[in-house]
């Protein structure tokens, strides 16, 4: 039984994932909450690094830390939301929760029958190529082509659904039209009219 | 050295190794950064025909230590309703995060610290992250105008940071990699500011904006917020927020030296000669005297304006530019050839 | 149409769309800036060159002296009540030849505003603002002038002092 | 003892059932339930990409891909819509909302 840098850095990793997990439900503060969150999702990024699929740990940073989570900041620190004030102990008082904790201990006990078979090194093996971007793009532009395709329209539609949700006209704000603006000749603005005395002019 | 491998094993010694070259590049970019200071007020100084830093030292040469000297001294103030845990960790996030990309930043033939095959995207994933540190610089300080001013530098960055992507989606369209090393390689022939020019501009201008400069220094933007999202930081996590700003600035340069000046390689294959670094931080200089003079030409634009822009003209504008090269490709079968 | 025409057709022209297209403003403004680059500087070298100061600068606060010795102020404290910002505390005693003379005469120069009016005040034109305006301190309680600071720098600038108030009177 | 398959999907199991739990049981900020899908979501990734590394096949990560997209459009509607509420009644408690049933 030999204990490499790749358990190592798993026992570390996931430990600190579901620390950050757990700290995310359980702050009183929601933007620490989301801090956590972060946490949890960079050290899961390095848990796929080990499994060789470097990709999807990048992407991973770039979409759910660099967008989704940024997002949930956003709002908050927007709209100023009040943190609760309820302090949430409920979460161990409930008894849904140690039902939930006997479902997992079941699921675990389950792998463990079901699993047994392959334990033999996992981490230690050299990567067989399943984390190659080349891989990855090759399989996704052909084999999955319609569903990526689906996606792209799932994505477009909530764009735009986020876009219509949100949107309102503030008819009290007044825009700038720059290309009026610059394109504006003295022609246009001032004309000279011989004015009779008392007779005036009409436009 | 005989007596180093009898006592110390063998892999600790490629450790020790490792870490002295990488103290060694954090000293080296650090004291560049320090430079970048005193080069820019040096610039701009001279474009307001004024003298510049010229006391300390020869030319002063010294001011940058100078001013680190005086940032030391100073007292580091918590304001009372900060977050102390947060508000000392947002500026050390900063400056760590803006000195770590540089790990997969290649300066020459083999010389980069860790030669990953997603490069450009760790460089990607770590400016993504670089927004908490604003972030949390803002909201840790719980006054109004760091809140604001983080807000604003943060949606600025992700607004800028997708047709930043957009530009360097349509760069690994000619090389097929998202190694760094390899997308310099594929520029042996042909420099792609020239097919990309107009890639090229949008990703200046994405550079300026990414890194909060001018023109888009809104969250600096001193006349209506202070100072943005570091107004509460005094002392040192100022200095760090300071460095972390310039130090994005020659990582953003460097990444356009290497997407699109060729990276190491000599305008000329004559010019083979001359060390690989050398041409790479001259391209780098330029770009960064670019950043300098932009900073001395170019008014602040407003914040509606900036949106506008990152949104209703460099998005449709690069996205376009996408396909286009997509299509061009296609149609004279120049792409690579690992994507076929 | 050359390249050249083409673009100074853009340079020359009325502001237009297709100008801000290809950025040319920015461009040429760019070049604008480049051209100051070596142009030689319009600021003084400061350290080692200085301005040349008017006969009514006001700058450090100094007490003088008659040619004799014998300090000009007689304590009829009208700087203390002119000076807006409060800044001058005087304490005066009789001597023993009968004179009234200042024991103390304090000036807190961080709440001077440098108004000129102490000057103007004096009727025996004892308090003047002398020509020195580099006297940055590291600490408050260094810019607490007391009486014996402030005659100190009248005998250090007496004749710039005396040199500006007949250029003033001249003038 | 080696880390193999198992601890990666204990694992997975684990963020699940923290996520889960978070979800059913923490009824007071909508946003609150809304990083608990995100974490029950990245559980999930960590399942497929662990049996992708197992069956040395590249579906696997696919269908994370595809997660990670959809999870980001869930976000971004989540979010709009709770902001689109939050504009009407000032409120962000997800009991608050029951009073679109009335």
């Amino acid at each position: 039984m030999e204990f490499t840098w790749g358990d190592a850095l798993f026992y570390g990793m996931s430990f600190v994932t579901l620390c950050c997990a757990m700290g995310a439900l359980l702050m009183q503060n929601v933007v620490h909450g989301i801090l956590c969150l972060i946490g949890a999702f960079f050290n899961a990024a390095g848990l796929f690094i080990l499994l060789n699929a470097e990709f999807l740990a990048f992407v991973m940073i770039i979409v759910y830390v660099g967008a989704v989570a940024l997002l949930f900041l956003f709002i908050l620190m927007t709209f100023r939301i009040q943190d609760n004030k309820e302090r949430q102990v409920s979460f161990y008082k409930k008894p849904v929760f140690y039902g939930g904790l006997i479902l997992l201990s079941e699921m675990i006990f389950f792998i463990e029958g079901y699993l047994q078979g392959f334990r033999a090194g996992f981490l230690s093996e050299s990567g067989t190529g399943a984390g190659n971007t080349h891989l990855i793009g090759r399989v996704l532009y052909t084999h999955y082509f319609l569903p990526l395709q689906l996606l792209g329209v799932i994505l477009l539609v909530a764009m735009i659904v986020s876009i219509v949700l949100l949107w309102y006209e503030d008819n009290r704000v007044r825009k700038q039209k720059i290309k009026n603006q610059v394109g504006v000749q003295a022609k246009d603005r001032l004309t000279l009219h011989d004015v009779l005395s008392r007779k005036g002019i009409s436009f | 050295m005989e007596l180093l491998s009898t006592l110390i094993p063998c892999e600790w010694q490629n450790f020790l190794l490792l870490s002295g070259r990488i103290a060694l590049a954090l000293v080296l970019l650090i004291v560049c950064v320090a430079y970048l200071t005193y080069v820019e007020r040096k610039i701009i100084a001279a474009v307001h025909l004024r003298r510049g830093p010229n006391v300390v030292g020869l030319f002063g040469l010294l001011q940058p230590f100078a001013d680190a000297i005086k940032l030391l001294h100073k007292e580091t103030i918590f304001p009372t309703q900060a977050k102390k845990g947060l508000f000392l960790l947002a500026p050390i996030l900063t400056f760590v995060l803006s000195f770590m990309a540089w790990a997969v930043i290649p300066i020459g033939q083999r010389l980069v610290f860790s030669d990953i095959s997603v490069g450009i995207l760790a460089i990607l994933a770590l400016s993504s992250l670089a927004v908490y540190g604003l972030l949390m610089a803002g909201w840790a300080s719980q006054s109004t105008y760091g809140i604001l001013g983080a807000l604003r530098s943060a949606a600025q960055m992700i607004s800028y940071e997708v047709s930043l992507s957009l530009v360097i989606v349509s760069v690994l369209l000619w090389t097929g990699t998202l190694n760094l090393t390899k997308i310099v390689e594929a520029q042996k022939d042909l420099w792609f500011v020239i097919p990309l020019f107009p890639m090229f501009i949008v990703f200046l201008i994405g550079i300026f904006a990414e890194t909060n400069r001018a023109p888009f220094d809104l969250p600096e933007a001193e006349a209506e917020l202070v100072a943005g999202y570091h107004v509460e930081y005094s002392s040192m996590p100022f200095a760090l927020f300071f460095l972390a700003e310039y130090a994005n600035m020659m990582l953003m340069s460097a990444l356009t030296t290497i997407l699109f000046l060729g990276g190491w390689l000599p305008p000329i294959d004559a010019l083979d000669w001359v060390p690989a670094p050398f041409w790479f931080f001259l391209k780098m200089s330029l770009i960064l005297f670019l950043f300098v003079m932009v900073r001395a030409t170019f008014p602040r634009f407003r914040y509606d304006q900036l949106m506008t822009i990152g949104w209703k003209v460099l998005l449709p504008f690069s996205l376009g530019w996408v396909i286009l090269t997509a299509g061009l490709l296609l149609m004279t079968g120049q792409l690579p050839k690992t994507m076929i | 149409m050359g390249i050249v025409s083409f673009f100074t057709k853009f340079k020359n022209q009325e502001p237009q769309k297709e100008k801000g297209f290809f950025l040319l403003d920015g461009f040429f403004g760019l070049l604008k800036t480049c051209s100051y680059l070596w142009k030689s500087k319009v600021t003084l070298n400061y350290p080692y060159e200085k301005g040349k100061l008017s006969a009514r600068f006001r700058g450090e606060h100094a007490l003088r002296r008659y040619p004799n010795g014998e300090e000009r102020c007689i304590a009829c404290k009208l700087c203390e009540v002119v000076c807006p910002a409060q800044a001058i505390i005087i304490e005066s005693e009789e001597r023993a030849d009968g004179t009234r003379r200042a024991t103390r005469y304090d000036i807190d120069m961080t709440k001077c505003i440098y108004c000129g009016l102490c000057e103007e005040a004096c009727p025996v034109d004892a308090i003047v603002e002398g020509p020195n305006y580099e006297f940055a301190k590291e600490t408050r309680q260094e810019l607490w002038y007391t009486k014996e600071k402030l005659l100190e720098n009248g005998d250090q600038w007496e004749q710039a002092i005396q040199q500006k108030l007949k250029q003033k009177d001249q003038g | 003892m080696t880390v193999g398959i198992t601890h990666f999907l204990i694992l997975g199991l684990m963020l699940f059932t923290i996520g889960f739990g978070g979800l059913a049981l923490t009824r007071r900020h909508a946003v609150r339930s809304l990083i608990a899908l995100e974490i029950m979501f990245l559980g999930v990734h960590i399942l497929f990409i662990a049996f992708a590394r197992y069956h040395s096949h590249v579906h696997g990560q696919i269908i994370s891909l595809f997660i990670l997209a959809v999870a980001a459009a869930e976000a971004a509607i989540g979010l709009a819509l709770l902001v689109a509420f939050f504009r009407t009644s000032q409120k962000m408690g997800l009991k608050d909302m029951t009073e679109l049933k009335e």
